[in-house]
């Protein structure tokens, strides 16, 4: 990890997505960026490199930002209009004609529209289809609840052959990109529509399958995943302040889990926080509770939206609303210490 | 035998929290919306009250876009003709003191994205109070982004704003209106043009035209206008009449900024019987605000201070 | 539970899902019967009792069973063809008018299809739609992967204002479409295709919400639902002869979680096997997981298919290919005990 | 620039255990299978040498799902003239010894219960022995219930069993091959009647119509029956033709058992540039059949041993 930490020096900066002020340990924040950015970029520069990567406009390509794409190849551009459920299709058909297609639109239908076409034309055929799913999350604010996906990550995990990434920031997410695209197989890479902040350097690594421990600590584990391991590590400087050592863990690839890096976190942490924004069912904290139980069962709390529908309002109205903040992880990794035997 | 009773209107679980948000004093002052007195619904309004209606729910629309800094400018403006005909012009019957009156015809906006045209016609047709407007798209509005039935707002009759559902839903309505209660009301669908592109809306109307769902009127905002751009460019969705009539539909194209073709479409509508109508209305996104009009860069932004206030002097 | 255990006395015979003969404790097997047979009859029962229960039809009403509803109540059934996706929202569109509609297809359909419009149009509006989820895992058979849903219980379960109910039998099945259609709110039941064992009487309780201990035991609980529920009774008695006292508890109703029984599992029993039809990736193992990591972690094991499509074949031997037998279950819990702290 | 190169052809990822099942050498023995030369693929042949072979796959359909004990006979049964005419009269090109060879136009069966006569026709043409036509539905067969792309078998180019959902794949393969790879390789696509009633079925059109993909060719297995009975009955899909050409197709009428009409559709959509073609073959499901002929309860039943008997003493 030593290697992963060793490229994180730099000035301090502070904020966090919640305007709370704090100083994160080894991550500096470096501005703030929307992660579909990252996409938008990563599609570009996997344009750039191989002839057959395609992309699939699903009239929100300035959401999106396959925009990017279309500007610079825009003989391998086609617009889908708005049928995310077909465009699944579209994309299965190219992927089994060779080509590297990618779709992307709001999580909401780009996961849920689509189904049945993700679970038996692209994971069943198991078709080099990769599917961007933007607006995830409560953060998207204002638009309300249909449009704030927070159940993509059990309804993609669940289906066999799929590979699952929610990375944490803007350059994470253009390397997740960029290795989906290098990747064979069905890839889903979930991203979402606020800034948030950049914290991960373009040296730092990425790689599937890979879960990255950003903070060293052993008496707790804060497993996160998305924008909401910058929070834990906002967290894990507050935990600090009461004589807390937290580990601090980047799940950014959820399906196949590093079960590695997790086992050794419940063994030498002995108590683990998930967060994530997404259902506190069946998304990443159950993905890590149901691998424990089954190897190490240590004692759990997860952070994330409890059982409900989203609503209009800022981001960070809701983030705080609805407990997605690095506060909500404090007093979870506080409940999950006191249960520690 | 028994009917198994529940609980439908309202819902509130939507709340979070347990403040709503509160309209600007000032500008709730500076909009009149105090002493405001809604509009009539009678097939007696002319065509100049409707149209006065029209003008003004367009500037509420105006008005709640630049507060929410965020939201659907071009196609609620380019719809609010057909709007006010709706629900001004006699043409739904409805108790706006009581919403959820049983004996009512229904309207589903399929669009949800053009939220403001709703939320503002119903305030100008008297079902909530207008500074509400206000607090369009704000924490814990009843005014939300996209219509959600879980704030139980007056007039809401479901959640809408993923593509493609809202007609089903509208369908299904007429379904237990025309076969099961066998009652005589009516539902009306406004759907987009870019919505035509998926797939449920060609289910829904193939079910409907089986089902000779003639208290069905769905009408089609044809503003040629997407977020990614014409919708000829996006996606062609010509010949759209043909599509409606091959699927079963009696069809009918008018000038959707034409308050008495709107009036006399939806009076045909109504008089068609054993299939579902479609009228085709064709619109103006931003319609027929200068800077707005027929540009689809104007699907999904709200105007700001300036160009607010120029809009709302051009609607005067 | 003893109210439940007594109303099991009755004759004894022998035979499982699987052939292998055995005697079920409390339970007899009643002969086989699908669990559809039950979701047909409720049915029925529920059309004679109300006058606004309506059915929509998805083309396979004789293999849903509808066709029984049908048959007697011509002027409340509308064949909907197939367009699983839209007869969910005509489904929403009666429920909004104060019908109760009920709409079935093959549970491949019925929640993959329309996965989008039962989040934002059944859920979201918290509309009195019911969907009934047929061909349930991989004991359809030879019709293969694409027919064999196994991943719908992650699917359903993940959307607020959804109830999941598995019923475990025909008895149980009739009863709990019965009582889905008497609750208000977004309900799904899931049910199969084949024959499986008939043991729980017309007088077993049923109540949405309450899982049922169908065995007594303290060495390890055994949670099941659906038809997995006869083979963990079977497997109960296997290990009996092994001196280990398993409970059996059938989770018929996966959300809302009975959190009460299965604590009281988890504190008394130190172990938990679970046995589902299902993928084991956020099921109904993944269900009790992340209740228990909250409360009380004890060492558990997951049967189930493992992450993996399935196959045609007969169900006999795909059940025994893809390990879903009370053979299966018996070695889960030999290890699960043997990881009792 | 370089390509991104990763394998696609074939997957045999499908096998649980390791074991393939194996025909009954009886049986084998008894249809002659081993000694069995595959058909010729040739616009040279002959509308009569199309019509024998029409009526060996059809053979083979009962042949494998009276051992299946389960699947679908009717609708394979009726489509058995134009999948004969599609891979024996030169209308498709490929090479059955080398299936995955990059050049070749590609077959997608949506409605992809109809597998057997996939399977039969591919087996008279080459692609794999007619032997393991008796595996049909056996535990890890490569024949399965549903065609499944993770048993390899050659001839399989994608998945499919989920209605409505086929078309799409082949609308992605038409535009890989027109517009990316930009090649002169055809997609033929068959589709139910039933299936038409699927939303996707139109949203695939709608894409197929805007890319102009004149190298798309759709034909619908117009039997006018489905599962629930009779297609007018449980969801009525005409005007079928109308609505094909509302979206954008070119349409063609034709009798889907008289070969030579068959044949000129197929030529006549290979010619027609600019839009892709649907193709509206009439049949009758189960045909020629005497107790299957036209009926819907045909759709998913296989014939027990008695009338599969009757059935091969119908087909001599
Ligand atoms: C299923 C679904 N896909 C995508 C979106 C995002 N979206 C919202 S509005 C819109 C464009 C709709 O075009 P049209 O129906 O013509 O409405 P207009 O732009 O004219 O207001 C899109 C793609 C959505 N809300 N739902
Ligand atoms: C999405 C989906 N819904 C339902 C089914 C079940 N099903 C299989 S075939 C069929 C009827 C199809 O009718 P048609 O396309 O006319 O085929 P035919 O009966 O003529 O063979 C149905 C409903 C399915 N396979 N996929
Ligand atoms: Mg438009
Ligand atoms: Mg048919």
């Amino acid at each position: 990890m030593s290697q992963v930490l060793d490229t994180m020096a730099g000035k301090i900066e502070t904020a966090s997505t919640n305007g709370s002020t704090v100083k994160p340990n080894a991550f500096p924040m470096n501005g703030k960026k929307a992660t579909r950015f990252g996409f938008g970029e990563g599609l570009v520069t996997l344009g750039e490199k191989y002839d057959n990567i395609v992309v699939l406009g699903g009239d929100i390509t300035g959401s999106v930002m396959t925009s990017y794409f279309q500007e610079k190849f825009p003989d391998r551009f086609f617009s889908a209009g708005i049928m995310e459920a077909s465009a699944t299709l579209f994309a299965t058909g190219l992927a089994l004609s060779g080509k590297v297609p990618f779709f992307a639109s709001y999580g909401a239908f780009a996961a849920c529209r689509n189904t049945d076409m993700i679970r038996i034309s692209m994971c069943y055929n198991d078709a080099n289809v990769k599917i961007g799913g933007g607006h995830a999350g409560i953060s998207v604010g204002p638009d309300g609840a249909t449009h704030q996906v927070l159940e993509e990550i059990a309804i993609t995990r669940v289906l066999p052959n799929m590979t699952l990434l929610v990375p944490c920031d803007f350059n994470e997410t253009k390397k997740a990109t960029i290795a989906a695209g290098e990747f064979v197989g069905p890839v889903y890479i979930r991203f979402g529509r606020v800034d948030v902040p950049s914290f991960t350097t373009e040296d730092t690594p990425f790689e599937i399958g890979k879960a990255q421990v950003f903070r060293e600590g052993g008496d707790i584990a804060i497993c996160a995943c998305g924008p909401m391991v910058w929070e834990a590590l906002v967290a894990a400087d507050e935990l600090a302040k009461e004589g807390i050592d937290a580990r601090v863990i980047n799940v950014s690839t959820i399906k196949p889990l590093d079960t590695t890096t997790i086992l050794a976190a419940a063994k030498e942490c002995g108590a683990i926080v998930t967060a994530e924004e997404h259902q506190i069912t069946a998304g990443l904290g159950g993905t890590i509770a149901e691998y424990l139980v089954k190897e190490y069962p240590v004692p759990m709390e997860f952070v994330g939206v409890k059982d409900t529908f989203g609503g209009s309002g800022d981001p960070d109205e809701l983030m705080k609303l609805f407990g997605l903040t690095s506060g909500d992880i404090v007093i979870a990794a506080r409940k999950a210490l006191s249960r520690k035997k | 035998m028994a009917s198994f009773n529940f609980h439908i209107y309202p819902l509130e679980t939507g709340f979070h929290g347990s403040t709503r948000p509160t309209a600007p004093a000032d500008l709730v002052e500076a909009y009149g919306y105090n002493g405001f007195t809604p509009f009539s619904n009678s097939a007696d309004n002319t065509d100049d009250y409707i149209a006065s209606a029209a003008k003004e729910i367009r500037r509420d629309i105006i008005r709640s876009l630049v507060l929410a800094k965020s939201g659907h400018s071009g196609g609620p403006l380019g719809i609010s003709d057909v709007m006010a005909t709706l629900y001004l012009g006699g043409v739904m019957r409805y108790d706006a003191a009581n919403p959820w009156k049983a004996e009512r015809d229904r309207f589903v906006l399929s669009a949800g994205h053009m939220a403001p045209v709703l939320y503002s016609t119903l305030a100008n047709s008297g079902f909530f109070p207008k500074a509400e407007l206000l607090t369009l798209r704000k924490l814990n509005s009843r005014l939300q982004g996209h219509p959600g039935r879980d704030m139980g707002l007056p007039g809401i009759e479901t959640s809408t704003g993923s593509l493609g559902q809202g007609l089903g839903i509208g369908v299904g309505m007429a379904l237990a209106d025309k076969h099961v209660s066998k009652n005589d009301h009516r539902v009306y669908v406004i759907t987009g043009d870019g919505e035509l592109q998926e797939g449920e809306i060609w289910e829904s109307a193939m079910f409907a035209s089986h089902w000779k769902l003639d208290n069905l009127c769905v009408l089609v905002d044809r503003n040629h206008c997407q977020i990614d751009g014409r919708t000829n460019d996006v996606m062609e969705v010509d010949p759209v009449q043909d599509k409606w009539a091959a699927f079963g539909f009696h069809t009918i194209f008018i000038d959707g900024h034409n308050i008495s073709e709107i009036r006399a479409a939806f009076k045909e509508a109504a008089a068609t019987k054993g299939k579902p109508t479609c009228i085709i209305a064709q619109t103006y996104m931003g319609h027929p605000i200068s800077f707005m009009n027929d540009d689809y860069r104007w699907h999904g932004k709200p105007p700001n201070p300036e160009q607010a206030e120029k809009a709302l002097a051009e609607l005067v």
